[in-house]
């Protein structure tokens, strides 16, 4: 086996093979190089790239994070340096690793959304992430990841314009989850991302204005794990194709906590900015919980809980 | 130079003044690298709470023994924390992190309000042997523990607060133009107030005279993935404060 | 001044004199009599007692709280001793006290909130709450509350059947809580309380069962208070009127964020449990804050969050 | 008697085994008024991380000298908190809260198991003078620190444990009828997992023998207001664990 590898993680997710099943949560990993001295890229599962737009976007502006409760809110704004940008300068840059490059994307307009696709339907991208859900820009986003109609023409779009598997990150900000899910999946989606960050807001009680610049943000971190687990038990339940679990994740009981709850795969985000090694730490913990337990595989966990309804 | 992750132990957390310490930690890895205006990210809370890691200017290393200083205002949860950090605890630091200022020039001047002096007590330590002139601000004497600390390594202090109870009453703004001529200034490095950099800058500028600022901004990663702290550089492109910076020229972020 | 009165703080709620604009949130609080040895219910702005429904109810089976991070799940599934039983024995209880008791209510269809509403609308009732936000229960509850229709046909029922004002609790598990407010608003409520929780689950990695016996439960404490923040500032600015908010709020500055949302009064759920004098010393902390900042009444803060959209 | 909430010294914390403490504070109005089969719900952290309280049996007091003594055993986060508390340290403290064990009886039997033992501490000081009779069942020998604790408050102490590393080999259960006859036992009291007291419910109740039990629930409030902790009694009404028990006559919750 190579570096990284180990036979009770090894996983095939919608298509992709993966050393293990724990992936870095788009936005919060840059694109995989700014965190190497920390740690070897190739021990990841895969690595989802900050999320990529058309034109290069200068994001929000402001004071851009606020720590809250067990939790954090950010209202990046989508900042990047555009796709072709990332097509010349960063790609060539993770070509070296063994490591799938799942990119993020997020567009203006379904268009947006499928010439984006179309331009990343190339060598090095092991598949691409389709952000209806970013909470933080006016136009797109979270617009198309709140509406099942909006939802479905995105995918199919970028279902079109890719022969990449296609993962599409919802958004937790909805009132059916289930719904959503079905919506993509019809659509063709070849994976499901839950949660992207809830909507939230912080006040500055000393000078009585918003604590980010954008006035309301995205909330990450542990306290959103409760919603997350939940949103992923009943998604997984629902649909056909594999889930990736995130929110809150800053451990390997927290992973498997999401697992149980029907995840194939799952992502850190925020847990990156408290322990840069979070990730390798994870899949040593998830393998050592497998060696205890006797199992074999983490695929023994996936969708294992036994609930009671 | 890497970026490191380590577990540090607490040499002494001691009080300056009822709402500043000054943390010496032995993390010999880091204090063998970092350089002047770098800085160091510290877990604060061994559970989630508060959840993000805090930035701190590097403010002094020996680099033979392996330690390294910061000195801190509490301000809130996280440095309350860390106030009760004791000597023997270990801690969970990264770094260390970002470009730090690039020493150059035969007189160079310090610039520094506040907290913003922190990271200049290192850099007027690497600048030796050239002779180094210090110019600070702050509000009144209680917030200028300072100059003792830069005694041994500075060629002269200059100091102004806004109530005239320690050196000149006024602003290091008030005071710039004067010592920036009088002592032949071929350099300037500052850190504090967006403010009182932007002034200097301009003061600089006018005179031709190069000149390093050092910015500050809410930091969530400190290794420049996260984008929290980027600023628009003046050409139109973005700078990652926790990467790029945080020492920027000042032409180079300021319009 | 009475015990426990201020000129800071006492507050015209939708009709209703209280002593000062913080309430303690229903269902974490008890008859309020469980309290009586720690706090002088007369100091409280309002006792919102634990939601009722015209039979007793038993709640739910298995373990009904698991802690979080930053917050805590339940899924008491709106146990309680049914509406005469508040009637005729409890309300009895509280008529000693000089404090606005608010009953908060939920039925399985708009009828018994119609019922439920008519029954209560007796003296030593200051208002009514309407609970159709309760995520623990199959039938009623949150169904009432993700649905305009519903929710608007809950609203008018109860208007009907009583000359209480009558206060909406939204949840927040909804795409659009705007929508929402306005709809019931438009049915005639006098005000809206703004969070009830969200939904989550937690998993025991052990035993691979959910932690709580209803698999799933609502989320509360530190936790959301981001989410219902934004929520209550989003809500305030669309409706005309007042809203009560609450939300992991465990200190006065927590409150003063709510208030300078645009929240007219809030509401202490969680905080109950863990400081059970929480109320007073909120009630205490902001007239503190008023008192720092050289302003003579908390009015001065509603609403007053300078944000930059 | 008046619930209190007071901000109570710790006197001691000491290791009783490698997961178990016995945590001594000064708390002079609730040991004043404590009774046996009541309990404290501590705040472990001054922040909000864990939230919740945690509830434990009152295993001991001293009224004179204002003492109060709890022993628990370190499972999770919250636990593991209360481990590093240091003589000296200030923690909040709600109680006595709940219903205790109404002693009665001339010939009592205590049947504990795990860290149900703790309460039956208290409770037998408190039926001095009579014989007190108490029987104790545990997995090791390891588990078993307890004997030495009841030493001087009983007649006689009976030991099970599963391996027969300890006294006898088998559960509590298997000896109870025995030592119910041999030391004509007159009422009983038990506190231990839920399957152990409904065996001893139902041996005592064959016997036509009165017997108290102590339920645990997780609990948020502790008083009653939160309903997180209620059980069906067996009239089909609801009981609240934390205000109408913990301590309940067997055949009022178990059927
Ligand atoms: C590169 C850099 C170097 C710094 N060096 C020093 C130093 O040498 N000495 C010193 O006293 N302070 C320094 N600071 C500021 C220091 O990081 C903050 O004072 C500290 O994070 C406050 O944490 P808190 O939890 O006590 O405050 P809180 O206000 O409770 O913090 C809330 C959140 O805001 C962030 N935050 C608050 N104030 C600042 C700030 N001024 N800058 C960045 N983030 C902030 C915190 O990190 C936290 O995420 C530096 C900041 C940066 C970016
Ligand atoms: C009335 C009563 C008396 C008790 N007396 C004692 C005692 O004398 N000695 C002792 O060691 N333990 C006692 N317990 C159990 C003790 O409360 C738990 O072991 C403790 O709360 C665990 O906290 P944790 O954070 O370490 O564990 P975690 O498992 O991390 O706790 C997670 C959550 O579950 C709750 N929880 C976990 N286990 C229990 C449990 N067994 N009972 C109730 N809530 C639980 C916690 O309070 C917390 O909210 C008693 C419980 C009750 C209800
Ligand atoms: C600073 C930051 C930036 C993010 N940027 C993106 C993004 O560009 N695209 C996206 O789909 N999600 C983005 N997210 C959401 C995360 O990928 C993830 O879904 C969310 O943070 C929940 O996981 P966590 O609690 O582990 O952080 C971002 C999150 C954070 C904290
Ligand atoms: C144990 C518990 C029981 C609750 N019961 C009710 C209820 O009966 N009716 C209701 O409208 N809300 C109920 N709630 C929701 C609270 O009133 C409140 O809206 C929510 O907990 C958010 O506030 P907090 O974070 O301050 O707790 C309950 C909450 C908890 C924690
Ligand atoms: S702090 Fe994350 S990019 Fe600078
Ligand atoms: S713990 Fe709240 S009612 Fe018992």
């Amino acid at each position: 086996m190579s570096k990284g590898e180990n036979s009770q993680l090894c996983t095939e997710f919608a298509g992709i093979r993966m050393k293990n099943p724990i992936m870095t949560a788009s936005g919060t990993f840059g694109f995989g190089l700014e965190y190497k001295d920390f740690i070897d890229l190739n021990e990841l599962g895969a690595v989802v790239v900050k999320g990529t737009t058309l034109k290069p976007r200068p994001g929000n502006t402001g004071c851009r994070i606020a720590e809250t409760p067990a939790g954090m809110l950010n209202s990046i704004g989508l900042e990047n340096p555009g796709v072709d940008h990332f097509k010349d300068v960063i790609l060539p840059q993770l070509a070296p690793y063994d490591v799938p490059i799942i990119v993020n994307l997020a567009g203006n307009t379904a268009d947006e959304y499928g010439e984006l696709a179309r331009r990343l339907d190339i060598p090095g991208v092991a598949a691409i992430e389709v952000n209806i859900s970013c909470p933080n820009v006016k136009q797109g986003g979270i617009a198309f990841g709140t509406d099942c109609a909006s939802a479905t023409g995105v995918v199919e779009m970028v279902k079109r314009n890719t022969g990449k598997p296609v993962i599409v990150k919802l958004s937790p900000n909805v009132t059916d989850i289930v719904m959503m899910a079905r919506a993509v999946e019809d659509a063709g989606a070849d994976a499901i991302s839950l949660i992207n960050t809830l909507l939230g807001m912080a006040i500055d009680i000393r000078s009585w204005r918003p604590v980010l610049g954008n006035t309301v943000g995205g909330l990450s971190g542990p306290a959103v794990k409760p919603v997350a687990v939940r949103m992923v038990w009943q998604v997984a339940k629902a649909v056909k194709v594999p889930v990736i679990g995130m929110g809150g994740i800053q451990s390997a009981a927290d992973a498997i906590e999401f697992l149980l709850a029907g995840a194939s795969a799952v992502a850190v985000g925020t847990g990156n900015f408290v322990d840069p090694r979070i990730s390798v730490r994870i899949a040593e913990g998830i393998s050592d919980y497998l060696t205890e337990r006797g199992l074999t595989h983490v695929s023994e966990l996936i969708g294992r809980v036994n609930d009671y309804c | 130079m890497r970026k490191l992750l380590m577990q540090a132990t607490v040499l002494d957390n001691m009080r300056l003044t009822p709402t500043v310490n000054t943390l010496r930690i032995l993390a010999p890895e880091i204090a063998a690298q970092a350089l002047p205006g770098q800085f160091v990210h510290i877990k604060v809370a061994a559970g989630i709470q508060p959840l993000l890691r805090r930035p701190f200017s590097i403010a002094d290393i020996h680099a033979e023994q392996g330690t390294l200083t910061v000195i801190y205002r509490i301000v809130g949860e996280g440095t309350a924390l860390m106030s009760s950090f004791s000597p023997g605890d270990t801690i969970d630091v990264m770094g260390p992190l970002g470009q730090g200022f690039r020493l150059m020039g035969e007189r160079p001047l310090l610039v520094g309000g506040g907290m913003g002096i922190a990271p200049l007590l290192l850099l007027a330590k690497a600048l030796c042997p050239r002779p180094v002139y210090v110019l600070m601000g702050g509000r009144t004497q209680e917030e200028m523990f300072w100059p003792p600390l830069f005694q041994n390594v500075c060629e002269s202090i200059h100091i102004a607060t806004d109530d005239g109870s320690l050196g000149r009453c006024g602003t290091a703004l008030d005071m710039l133009p004067e010592v920036l001529e009088q002592n032949k200034i071929d350099v300037v490095y500052t850190c504090g107030p967006r403010v009182m950099m932007e002034g200097v800058a301009k003061a600089a500028a006018e005179m031709g005279i190069p000149c390093q600022v050092s910015l500050e901004e809410h930091m969530a990663c400190g290794v420049g993935a996260c984008l929290s702290c980027t600023c628009a550089a003046s050409d139109g492109t973005r700078r990652k404060i926790c990467s790029d910076g945080p020492v920027f020229w000042a032409e180079e972020v300021f319009l």
